[in-house]
């Protein structure tokens, strides 16, 4: 069911757009229908960004992901920054495919700046974002021209911590945490122990979990990076710090016998 | 019914892109003559990985007609926004509020509009048909509808199926007691998730059940295990 | 007097930089039965004076639901109404798909105010003949927001509109300061007495050929059945009435004339301001 | 006025006699209507001040806004046909985003000056369509190219402007804005004096209420276009206010 | 009399006789059957006095559990157990045939057998097989110079760590090792990090469950301790499904006599007995 | 060596790395980036620690430096099984062999051993083994023994998937009859550079010293640790 209307490009991004098969609406500002003119085909994604971690906690929730751009097994591009700030209560990661995540990140920026135009005081939730990124990877899946990322919305939902995750094909969860790629096999029994059936941790409990998964992430993921991006949200707004080193411990070298 | 997917993370390791994942799960619902129950385990996964344990395959249409979707989770992400603005517009267009046996209808023919890229669901609806009795409706992902007292589907569909068929179906049992009441069906939905969980492993964490009667709806929930 | 040349077309501007065919347009919301929308902190109340074409018939739709915290009132060509209400129905179910969260009502209005200027430039469309009174409740609180077939709109304390209207502006505007810290009770018999300052002397509000409905934060939007109406309409039992002004003079539209020392006052100006 | 009634003005695809286009004329007569509109720009930034007429105390304070976002580096003031407006700022919207989405930044200001200009312009080539009948104002301010004020009006045209006003008492402003020395004067000033003019030449007789908007977009706005904050909005209104006192028990001037 | 009922004596080792019909088929495209991957769990680490290994019990088919209770430890030898993860019926096989060459060789050499001998001759035999036995074993024991830790991988790749984990839960286990491991550890410290690694495979991997199984081995001494941990416990279901006698309806009965039709008796004579010396 | 390292013969699924779960049906790999150089008096051996299945580490302090007799080691990239079973047998041949010959082992032949068995069975093998020691006849020497099962003696060598990126450092900065210690630097800084570019390569740089000292005692190993890489440009 081809929900958007013209181009994956200006469709979406234009609530006025019309409704399934429903023509219910009459565009008063002709909108181009064009279809994009090459046959649209799954593509390979070549750079590459692996795990994003979100934890929540205490009034707020983190968000990590380090910042190499891999070139299949190639550390290509090690200043990849892929958390970004949407607005004072939601911050979005990706993984996967890198040129993807630039060219959605194009999108939600325009989509946010027509916010900020409005300037009615109403700015998008994290639901509604997560919600509204669902359809487009859905859809952008029907068409099997998929964008190859898995997406981690965190942010405030009325006050409450909140964490959802997207993955290319439109699948969507909402957690008290979250984590994608190398993460989910990694990173999330560590994530589980500390929010499952007790009390949300404080800040500083739950970076240092997120701390100490980047750090085992950079030990055991062959495509990470021991500089990464950390991002918090709560009630003094959406931080993204400043890039920050791991300090890996390599004494167990030492331990293993070199005949 | 068992959901015929190629193993995709073996597709995914070639990179060919598979539009289609099993995120696990199974729903049971039965139909008694004044309720009818329905529950769904609350475990999304994915291959060996757990997405949630947490994640509810209910959904609330009406105040008497619950739908429970399992299978590819985007397609039921899919489905059911568009059978609830479905329902919204034929709200206004009507003033009144979709019948069970309505809904049954539409969902049927919702699923065979996309019968050429079906969605890979396995739906049931559980609601009360035009004389207010209990009623389950049982789907395959392409539409086709299937009217039943109560129904079993999912992953561990299969395990489950049979127990009702003895339990609640009474089949192969002389004396048959005259209906089932609400607290033997609950019962058996709760003793047949427990069973399917020991040996399914994409059936687990908790259910989530619906207990649907004329005044309204209640939610119970049942832990399982978590391995 | 240079009116009728350029009064015929809506792509026409009259000499003194006026759209009479707009101006006209905006008369056809007086033909429509009076509506009321006024807002306290929490709500936002429509009432609507319904009319029966005849004894036989019934009474005329004029509270139209749109989405949980929306709805609207109408004045003027019904029809219009309809392809508007079913335009912003739409606008919401989308929202709705793709936000799963509730349009808000500030946006959706700004949308209807554009897709109506379209039809108030070109030649092969004629202005929507229509007047909306809209009810809503978002994270900004509750709205009444008045839409003409001017395509402009107005984010509203409190207004009336459609026939004889301009008595039950006065009577809002007098007790407008109050509105805020009403109970909706109150705000409900406010607007009562100021739909009952719009009727003729021989006509009576009673339960047949009264609407309201009200929206709110928790109150998803709700028209009233005609038991619950009786309630209201007793409560306003007692009340005199303030004398209504003359039955059928339409009083001018609330926009201001725009006084033209040559030309003679206009029946209707059009807001330009 | 001579050809009113000739027949030679019913459409915009006609010329008079003696070669004019009186649709136009008569859209930019509808300009003239509409409450005082005006902008200055200075050294270091632009003010954008509107008279929005308050036509009934029914209304929220917000209602009608007639000062706009058009990007986060542009603003747009409006004056006439507040509905016609309202549709050209959402062509300004568009451009600016399909630019964005293309170049990938901030389009600049006199590109997308030309580009409105161009499709108000459009509109009074056909017989299918009217004129806009409103002027508009646009500010923009930017690290390289500074403070950038444009105007346009029904008939397409449009000229960049140290200081321009439109609307209702255009003419008044004017002489108001050429009495000041725009080229050295800061945007905290500009604020004050704009917001002066607008009391100064707002009719107390006519349109009893009025409220005025500003907006400013500068260097100490770091290129964001924003409402003036409440303290500054509210030291500009005391200033326009005591410059009203003065006038009026000088009198000298008349009105 | 070899009568063609009698089956013949299989040679030892594996039979090959297939291999060209196999191959035949492969070619008309038929799909060779695979074998199915089990899930799993298994650690071992290296503490103060020994090293101790863990596994869960959680044999899989597919999506089904097949067996809740399996185990799987193998025996090796007294001072040496090894865990085993990938197709079941190999890491059965594998430990048990080089388990009894294992002790073939302590009977050779009259000393505790070096657990480096066992990864030595466990990998030559996997690399033999080029990975086709399908095995992932951590190999864990004691012998006179010290305790050691080995992580034999299907291709017959090995690797000597303070601390490993193996299967479908090596990750999960991975995270909590990483975590938790410190040099030289007591026993109780050991025991509680090697718990919460199987824990964090039996929750977070589908293909793990059941218990926690614990293998302890000191030097001279070993303590298998099955199950080391509930870590999962059946629910209590509230119905009782016994059938009481009769639930069943009889529809029909028949009855048919068996009909003895000959009778033969063969005396077996005493004097063809074996020649003992 | 020009073809690029066909050690990730999976090479489209470790090349995206991308879907977390290839490690379920990964061989186990060793990345790897090796480099071996002689200088005045001996050789010294380099190689990271990092053995990967799929894009998972299997192990993060692996030891590469595979010790065939005392004064020869060999360091292992491709295939950790091949690696590991060819280094066996040439160390039992070797061992077998220099009873045999009454001395000690020649460098020459064991690298020759190695070239037997990788070209004889260069279908089924996927080994990229550098051969490098100390003998009384010829002093340090390297030998390069890639996947093809050629052989090349060589005054440096570099091998394994991280060694693409070295190529222009130690083309600049090999100089002939460097000392012990220079040697050890340029070696370290090799493994290091390769480390921060190479995703298959990782963990800690492990130095081997092999010299005439090496006959009778353990090989003189150095082990740099990953806290201590420089940080180089990370645009």
């Amino acid at each position: 069911m081809n929900f958007y209307g013209g181009t994956i490009h200006n469709g979406f991004n234009d609530s006025r757009n019309s409704f399934g098969g429903f023509r219910g609406v009459d565009d008063y500002n002709f909108q181009p229908d064009i279809d994009r003119g090459f046959i649209t085909r799954a593509h390979t994604p070549l750079t590459t960004v692996t795990s994003v971690l979100a934890l929540s906690y205490e009034g707020g929730v983190v968000m990590a992901a380090d910042l190499v751009g891999s070139y299949g097994s190639l550390m290509r591009f090690k200043n990849c920054p892929r958390i970004m700030r949407v607005n004072a209560n939601v911050v979005i990661g990706a993984s996967g495919d890198y040129a993807d995540f630039q060219y959605l990140q194009q999108i939600i920026k325009q989509k946010i700046i027509e916010e900020e135009c409005l300037d009615d005081g109403i700015s998008i939730k994290p639901r509604a974002l997560f919600c509204w990124l669902t359809r487009v990877l859905y859809q952008r899946r029907s068409k099997f021209d998929p964008l190859w990322n898995t997406f981690v919305i965190a942010g405030l939902q009325d006050g409450q911590p909140y964490i959802s995750c997207v993955d290319k094909l439109g699948t969507g969860y909402e957690d008290k945490q979250v984590a994608t790629g190398f993460g989910s096999h990694l990173a999330t029994p560590l994530f589980r122990e500390a929010v499952e059936n007790k009390p949300l941790p404080s800040k500083e409990e739950a970076i240092a979990v997120v701390k100490k998964s980047l750090e085992i992430l950079f030990y055991r993921d062959a495509r990470s990076f021991d500089k990464y991006l950390l991002a918090t949200v709560d009630s003094n707004g959406a931080v993204i710090e400043e890039p920050q080193l791991i300090k890996p411990d390599w004494s167990l070298a030492a331990l293993t016998e070199c005949p | 019914m068992a959901l015929v997917l190629k193993n995709s993370s073996a597709a995914l390791n070639q990179h060919s892109f598979s539009p289609y994942a099993d995120n696990g799960g199974s729903i049971v619902a039965v139909a008694g003559d004044d309720y009818v129950v329905i529950a769904s385990d609350s475990r999304l996964s994915t291959g060996y990985s757990i997405y949630t344990r947490d994640q509810s395959k209910l959904f609330k249409l009406s105040n008497d007609s619950v739908l429970g979707c399992c299978g590819c989770w985007c397609d039921v992400l899919s489905l059911t926004k568009l059978l609830e603005a479905r329902m919204q517009m034929y709200l206004h267009e009507h003033q009144k509020v979709m019948s069970t046996p309505a809904i049954s209808q539409m969902l049927s023919t919702m699923l065979y509009y996309k019968r050429l890229f079906p969605y890979y669901i396995l739906n049931i609806l559980a609601g009360f048909d035009n004389d207010g009795k209990g009623v389950v409706y049982s789907y395959d992902p392409i539409g086709n509808l299937e009217k039943s007292k109560f129904k079993a589907g999912g992953s561990s569909g299969a395990l489950l199926q049979p127990v009702l068929d003895n339990q609640l179906g009474l089949s192969n049992i002389k004396e048959k007691p005259e209906a089932i009441t609400l607290e033997k069906a609950l019962n058996v939905v709760k003793d047949a998730f427990i069973s399917a969980t020991e040996r399914d492993i994409y059936t687990g964490d908790s259910i989530i059940i619906n207990i649907i009667t004329r005044e309204g709806i209640r939610e119970e929930k049942l832990e399982l295990r978590k391995d | 007097m240079f009116r009728n040349q350029y009064d015929s077309d809506v792509t026409v501007w009259s000499p003194q930089g006026r759209l009479h065919q707009v101006e006209y347009a905006m008369e056809a919301v007086k033909l429509g039965s009076a509506t009321i929308g006024l807002k306290n902190k929490t709500h936002a109340v429509l009432i609507a004076l319904k009319r029966a074409t005849s004894e036989l018939s019934a009474h005329q739709k004029k509270i139209i639901p749109i989405d949980d915290h929306m709805g609207i009132t109408i004045a003027g060509l019904t029809a219009d109404a309809r392809m508007l209400s079913r335009f912003m129905r739409t606008e919401c179910l989308n929202y709705k798909y793709t936000h799963s969260d509730l349009l808000p009502v500030g946006r959706l209005i700004a949308n209807v105010g554009n897709k109506m200027q379209v039809c108030t430039q070109r030649y092969d469309r004629r202005p929507y003949g229509v007047g909306l009174l809209v009810a809503g409740y978002d994270d900004l609180g509750p709205h009444i927001y008045q839409t003409c077939p001017s395509s402009n709109y107005f984010d509203c304390k409190a207004m009336a509109i459609g026939a004889r209207s301009q008595s039950a502006r006065t009577y809002l505007e007098k007790t407008l300061n109050s509105f805020p810290d009403c109970s909706l009770e109150e705000l409900v018999k406010h607007g009562l007495r100021a739909l009952r300052d719009t009727l003729p002397n021989e006509v009576e509000l009673n339960t047949k050929n009264v609407s309201i409905a009200f929206v709110g934060k928790a109150t998803p939007f709700k028209i009233l059945n005609e038991e619950e109406t009786g309630t209201y309409l007793t409560l306003i039992e007692g009340d005199e009435r303030r004398g209504a002004g003359p039955s059928d003079e339409p009083p001018k539209d609330p926009q201001p004339s725009t006084t033209e020392k040559k030309d003679p006052v206009p029946v209707v100006s059009m807001e330009t301001e | 006025m001579s050809s009113i009634g000739t027949g030679y003005d019913l459409s915009a695809s006609q010329f008079s006699p003696d070669g004019r286009v009186f649709q136009v004329e008569y859209a930019q007569k509808a300009v003239e209507n509409s409450g005082t509109v005006v902008g200055l720009r200075g050294t270091d930034g632009v003010v954008l001040a509107v008279e929005k007429l308050i036509t009934s105390k029914l209304y929220e304070p917000g209602t009608n806004t007639r000062i706009f976002n058009v990007d986060t580096h542009i603003g747009m003031a409006v004056s006439g046909l507040i509905s016609d407006a309202r549709q050209l700022v959402e062509n300004a919207k568009t451009e600016a985003s399909n630019y964005r989405s293309q170049y990938g930044n901030n389009i600049p200001l006199k590109y997308l000056n030309d580009r409105v200009s161009m499709y108000m312009h459009a509109y009074t080539l056909y017989s299918a369509i009217r004129p806009y009948g409103c002027s508009v104002l646009v500010s923009s301010w930017d690290e390289v190219d500074g403070p950038s004020l444009y105007m346009m009006d029904p008939s397409g045209v449009s000229y960049g402007y140290y200081g321009c006003a439109v609307g209702k008492a255009k003419q008044a402003a004017k002489t108001e804005i050429e009495k000041l020395k725009l080229h050295d004067m800061k945007i905290e000033d500009l604020v004050k004096e704009a917001a002066k003019i607008i009391y100064l030449v707002h009719d107390e007789l006519k349109d009893k209420q009025f409220e005025l908007e500003l907006s400013w977009i500068g260097k100490n706005t770091n290129g964001l276009h924003q409402r003036v904050p409440l303290k500054v909005f509210q030291d500009a209104e005391k200033y326009a206010k005591a410059a009203m006192e003065e006038d009026s028990d000088s009198n000298s001037e008349d009105m | 009399m070899a009568s063609v009922m009698l089956p013949v004596e299989p040679t030892p080792g594996f039979s090959f006789e297939n291999c060209r019909r196999n191959e035949f088929l492969k070619a008309k495209g038929y799909k060779a059957p695979v074998a199915t991957k089990t899930g799993t769990t298994i650690v071992g680490c290296v503490f103060a006095d020994g090293v101790i290994l863990g596994a869960d019990t959680r044999a899989t088919a597919g999506s089904i559990v097949a067996d809740k209770e399996c185990a799987k430890i193998h025996y090796m030898a007294k001072n040496m157990y090894c865990c085993g993860a990938g197709t079941a019926a190999d890491t059965e096989a594998t430990t048990a045939l080089i388990s009894s060459q294992l002790e073939l060789h302590r009977l050779n050499t009259g000393r505790v057998v070096p657990v480096v001998t066992a990864a030595t001759m466990l990998k030559q035999m996997l690399f033999r097989y080029q990975g086709h036995i399908g095995a992932a074993l951590i190999l864990g024991g004691v012998d006179s110079n010290g305790s050691h830790l080995y992580t034999i991988a299907p291709q017959g790749s090995t690797s000597k760590n303070p601390f490993t984990s193996m299967g479908s839960g090596s990750l999960a286990a991975m995270s909590i090792l990483e975590k938790c491991w410190k040099p030289n550890m007591t026993e109780e410290e050991a025991k509680k990090v090697i718990r919460d690694a199987i824990a964090a495979g039996i929750f977070n991997d589908l293909g793990s469950g059941s218990n926690v199984d614990l293998c302890v081995i000191r030097k001279g001494s070993v303590e298998y301790v099955k199950p080391y941990e509930k870590a999962n416990v059946k629910g209590t279901r509230t119905g009782n499904y016994k059938f009481k006698r009769g639930t069943t309806e009889v529809l029909s009965k028949k009855v048919v006599p068996i009909i003895i039709e000959e009778e033969i008796v063969k005396p077996i004579s005493s004097d063809s007995q074996m020649d003992t010396s | 060596m020009a073809m690029m390292d066909v050690q990730s013969g999976d090479s489209f699924e470790s090349f995206t790395g991308l879907d977390a779960n290839d490690w379920l049906n990964a061989s186990v790999r060793t990345g790897t980036t090796l480099m071996a150089a002689e200088y005045d008096g001996g050789v010294v051996i380099a190689a990271d620690s990092r053995t990967t299945m799929g894009s998972y580490v299997a192990n993060r302090v692996t030891n590469k430096l595979y010790k065939i007799t005392n004064n020869i080691y060999s360091c292992r990239s491709g295939s950790a099984a091949d690696t590991q079973a060819i280094s066996d047998i040439v160390s039992y041949h070797l061992g077998f062999h220099s009873i045999e010959m009454g001395e000690m082992p020649l460098v020459e032949t064991a690298a020759n051993i190695f070239r037997e068995i990788i070209y004889n069975y260069r279908e089924s093998l996927m080994a990229g083994i550098i051969v490098a020691g100390w003998d009384n006849r010829k002093g340090g020497q390297v030998y390069m023994v890639p996947l093809g099962g050629m052989i090349m003696r060589q005054k440096v060598a570099i091998g394994g998937s991280g060694s693409t990126y070295i190529y222009g450092y130690i083309d600049q900065e090999y100089k002939e009859g460097m000392t012990k210690e220079e040697c050890i630097n340029f070696c370290k800084r090799g493994i290091e550079l390769a480390i921060t570019r190479d995703g298959s390569s990782g963990g800690v740089a492990r130095i081997g010293i092999i010299n005439k000292d090496s006959l009778n005692e353990k090989m003189e190993r150095r082990t740099f640790t990953g806290d201590l890489h420089p940080r180089f440009y990370e645009g």
